[in-house]
C-alpha cells in the first residue's frame, strides 16, 4: 500500500464549498503547500474549522486574504487583521468556539461521540441556544461533534501507510482533524517506508490517512 | 521603583508553589516568571500542546515547529512533554492546572470575568480563556487597577460579555490583593503607601476588609 | 470437505476488499485472515490498542507488552501502530472500521444480535463487542447456522440480552449468507449441495428469496 | 523534582475501602508489583475500576482471589473464573460496562467532561436508567464520568518528573487512568534522568503523576 500522491493529484480532492479541517496554531503545523495550492487554484467558498487564521502572509491566514473562505469556526483571529476586517464588515461569518471545545468537537466527530458536556463557556454567549444540564451540582454544556468532508493535516513524517509522527507543538490540532474528515490529505516534510516507524512511534495511526503528499 | 506591571507579576509569583502546573496568558502574566523565588520551581503549561516551557528561545535557536500560546517562538525546559489540543485541554479541563494567570477587562463581585470581547470593537476570540477559567484550581486575574480614563474595572457587575460566570480567585492589581469569596470580595493586600480607602475610592464594590490586610512585596 | 468453521471463515474472507480495516473477534472470526485471497491486504485491528495485527509469534518470539484482543501473545506486521483504549474504540465507534466479524448466539430479523450473556450462565461480560457492533460499517456475524442440539439460531427475536439493536450487516453459517434488509432477511448463498428449502428448515424467521441465491465458495 | 519512591511508601497511599484504577488489558500493562503488595498488606474492601480481572494467578485477579475487592467496574471477567464464582455466589459486585465505553469514561473524568452521548449499548440492558438523546436521526446514551482515589498505573520508562513511556499494547487504559486519579502512582520498569526522554516521545505528561515506584 502506498498513499503518497503528488500536490496536485490531492488538491483535485478539495472542491469549492467544502467544508476543511485544517490543522495548526498560529501557522505552526499547517500545511502550507495544500493552502497555497488552494490559493492558486482560487478553491472558494469554503468552509473552514480550524483553531485559527493564522497570519495575513502565512497559514490559514492565505486562504482568508484570497476571499476563499465563507465561514471560520475558530476560537481566535485575533493574530490576523483581514479576518478580523472581513468578519466586521459582514465578508466572513464566525462561530467562535473555545478552544478546548472546539478541540474536543473535533474529537468527538471523530470518535462518534455525538456530543459531550464541558463547563467551558457556561454563562456566557456560547451558551445561547444550547443545552445545559447539571451534574453533582455544577452546570454543563452540551457541544456536539464537528465533521470534514477534508480534512488537511501537516506532521513531521510519515510512512506510505500513513502512519504519521508529529514534532513538538506542531501536533496540536492535527491528529484530531485526521479523525473527523471523509478525505484526509496529509502533507508532510518525510516520506520514509512501511516499517521504519516503529508502532510506538506512531502518533496517529496510518488507517486514518488517505493520501500522503510531500511538502 | 518597580513599575505596575512588574509589581503584579511579582506578587502573583508570590503565590505559586512548588510544584504548581500553571498557565501563564499573554501580557502581565508572562513575566510572573521573571519572580518566582528561589526553590519554587512551577511547570508552565501552553494550551497549545505542551508542559515544560522554558524561557523564549534566541531567534537563531528558534524551532519552527514549537510555539507558545501567543505564536512566539518558544523553548522547552527538560522535562517538557507535547501533546494535542484535546489532550492539552483536558489537562485543562481536567482541573490538573493548579492555576491560571491572565489579564482582565473587567471583573465583578462575584468572581465574573470579562476579557475577551468588546462588542463592535475587539474581536479577537476566546482563544482558551474561556476553558482555563473553567478549568484552573485558581484563577487570578492580573491586571492594571482601573481603566486608563481612571475607570474602575471590579465593578458590581460586568458589562462587556462574560468568559467565565464566578470563575476568579483572586484579582491582583498594581494597589492590591483581592480574593473572591462568597460574600464578596475580600481586601488581602495593598501596596506600600496607599490606604484601604485609596483601594476603595476606585473600585466599585464595597471590598470586605478583614482586621488585618497584608502589605503587597515591591 | 472443508470443516464448517473453515467455510464460514472462507466465506467471510471473500467479502473482505482490499485495504480494509477489520476487527476479527475470538473463535471462527479469527479465521477468517486465513483465507483472504491473493492481492486483498486487510489491516487488522485490536481492540486493546493497536492496528497491524499479524499472525501469532512462536512462542519464544512473543513479547510479553503485546497481546491480542484474547489476551494471547500477538505480533504486528510492519506499519503497525499502538495507541491507549480510549483511541482504540474511538476508531471503532467512529465508523473507521470497514468491518467486524463475531460470533453470534442468536441473530434475529431485524438484524438484532445476542452474543455475551446467558442469564444465570455465561456472564463474561460483553468486552468491546457493543462498541464493535455500534460502530463498525459492517457487522458480520459468523456462526454455525443451529444450535447443537438443532435449534435455530436465527430467530424471529432474541430472547438472549442483546449486545446491538438492528446492528447485524450480515450472518454467514455453514449452510448459507444471510444479508440483514429494512425488508428482513436476504438468501444471498447458500452452501453446495443444500436447497433453500434446506436453510429455511433450520431458520425461525421467512427468509427472502431473490431470483437468483448464489452458491458459497467450498 | 524527584517523584520515585519506594514500593512500600506508594503502598502507604493506597487505603482499605477506597476506589482504584489499575491499568491492563489481561494482566498485559498491569502494574505487578503494587498489585503483590496490596495482596501481602490485605488492603481490602476495595472498588477497581479496570478493564478486566485478568487471571486468576496473573494481574488484578491476584486482588480478586484474595477476596480484597467489593466491587467491580469492568467490560470482561471471563478470562478469571474465580470472579465470576464470586459474582454469581454474590459476594462481588460487579458493574460491566462496555469497554470503549469504559475508557471513554475514563478519559472523561480525567478530561472534565461530565458527561458524553454513545451509540454504543443503546437498547441492550446497558442502557437501563440511562438518558438518551437523538442527534440527527440516531439515538445516543448518556455516560458519565469515572473518578477514582488512586489510579495505579504501570509504564515502561519514565524520567524523575514522571514523563511516562509505554510499550506497544501494555500502553491500553494506562494513560487514561493516570488523568482520573486524586493519587497517581507509576509502576515503571526503568526510571531515567529528566531531560533523557524527549519531549515528543513522552506518552504521558509527568504532570499527571504523583509518585513512581522501579517495578
Amino acid at each position: 500500500m502506498n498513499k503518497v500522491i503528488s500536490k496536485e493529484a490531492a488538491l483535485d480532492k478539495i472542491k469549492d464549498g467544502q467544508t476543511l479541517m485544517i490543522g495548526g496554531f498560529a501557522a505552526v503545523g499547517t500545511p502550507a503547500s495544500i493552502i497555497a495550492g488552494i490559493v492558486e487554484r482560487k478553491i472558494g467558498n469554503l468552509t473552514i474549522i480550524a483553531n485559527d487564521t493564522g497570519f495575513p502572509d502565512k497559514g490559514i491566514g492565505l486562504l482568508v486574504v484570497a476571499k476563499l473562505v465563507k465561514k471560520m469556526h475558530c476560537s481566535h483571529i485575533g493574530t490576523n487583521p483581514e479576518t478580523i476586517r472581513q468578519f466586521n464588515a459582514g465578508e466572513l461569518e464566525i462561530e467562535f468556539n473555545p478552544q478546548g471545545t472546539l478541540a474536543e468537537r473535533m474529537r468527538a466527530g471523530g470518535a462518534g461521540i455525538a456530543g459531550f458536556y464541558t463547563p467551558t463557556g457556561v454563562g456566557t454567549v456560547i451558551a445561547d441556544g444550547k443545552e445545559t444540564k447539571d451534574f453533582n451540582g455544577k452546570t454543563y454544556l452540551l457541544e456536539t461533534a464537528l465533521h470534514a468532508e477534508v480534512s488537511i493535516v501537516k506532521a513531521h513524517k510519515a510512512d506510505k501507510f500513513g502512519n504519521l509522527v508529529f514534532r513538538r507543538t506542531a501536533k496540536n490540532f492535527n491528529p484530531l482533524i485526521a479523525t473527523a474528515g471523509d478525505i484526509v490529505i496529509a502533507e508532510v516534510e518525510e516520506i520514509v517506508e512501511i516499517g521504519d516507524i516503529d508502532p510506538d512511534e506512531v502518533m496517529l495511526p496510518g488507517i486514518y490517512v488517505d493520501y500522503i503528499v510531500k511538502a | 521603583m518597580a513599575n505596575s506591571r512588574d509589581i503584579i507579576a511579582k506578587n502573583i509569583a508570590l503565590m505559586l508553589k512548588d510544584g504548581d502546573l500553571v498557565n501563564l496568558g499573554i501580557g502581565i502574566p508572562t513575566l510572573v516568571s521573571n519572580f518566582l523565588p528561589e526553590g519554587v520551581h512551577v511547570t508552565l503549561h501552553g494550551e497549545n500542546g505542551c508542559t515544560g516551557l522554558g524561557p523564549a528561545p534566541k531567534p537563531e535557536d528558534a524551532d519552527p515547529d514549537l510555539c507558545n500560546a501567543g505564536g512566539a517562538p518558544a523553548a522547552l525546559i527538560p522535562g517538557g512533554a507535547c501533546f494535542d489540543s484535546a489532550w492539552s485541554f483536558a489537562i485543562i479541563r481536567g482541573g490538573h492546572l493548579d492555576a491560571t494567570v491572565l489579564g482582565g477587562m473587567e471583573v465583578d463581585g462575584k468572581g465574573n470575568l470579562a476579557n475577551w470581547m468588546v462588542p463592535g470593537k475587539l474581536v479577537a476570540g476566546m482563544g482558551g480563556a474561556m476553558d482555563l477559567v473553567a478549568g484552573a484550581k485558581k484563577v487570578i486575574v492580573a491586571m492594571e487597577h482601573a481603566s486608563k480614563n481612571g475607570a474602575p474595572k471590579i465593578l458590581n457587575k460586568c458589562s462587556l460579555p462574560l468568559t467565565g460566570v464566578g470563575v476568579v480567585t483572586t484579582i491582583v492589581t498594581e494597589m492590591c490583593v483581592i480574593d473572591v469569596s462568597k460574600d464578596g470580595l475580600v481586601l488581602k493586600a495593598i501596596a506600600p503607601g496607599l490606604t484601604v480607602e485609596d483601594v476603595q475610592s476606585k473600585t466599585e464594590p464595597k471590598l470586605i476588609v478583614p482586621a488585618k490586610v497584608a502589605t503587597m512585596a515591591e
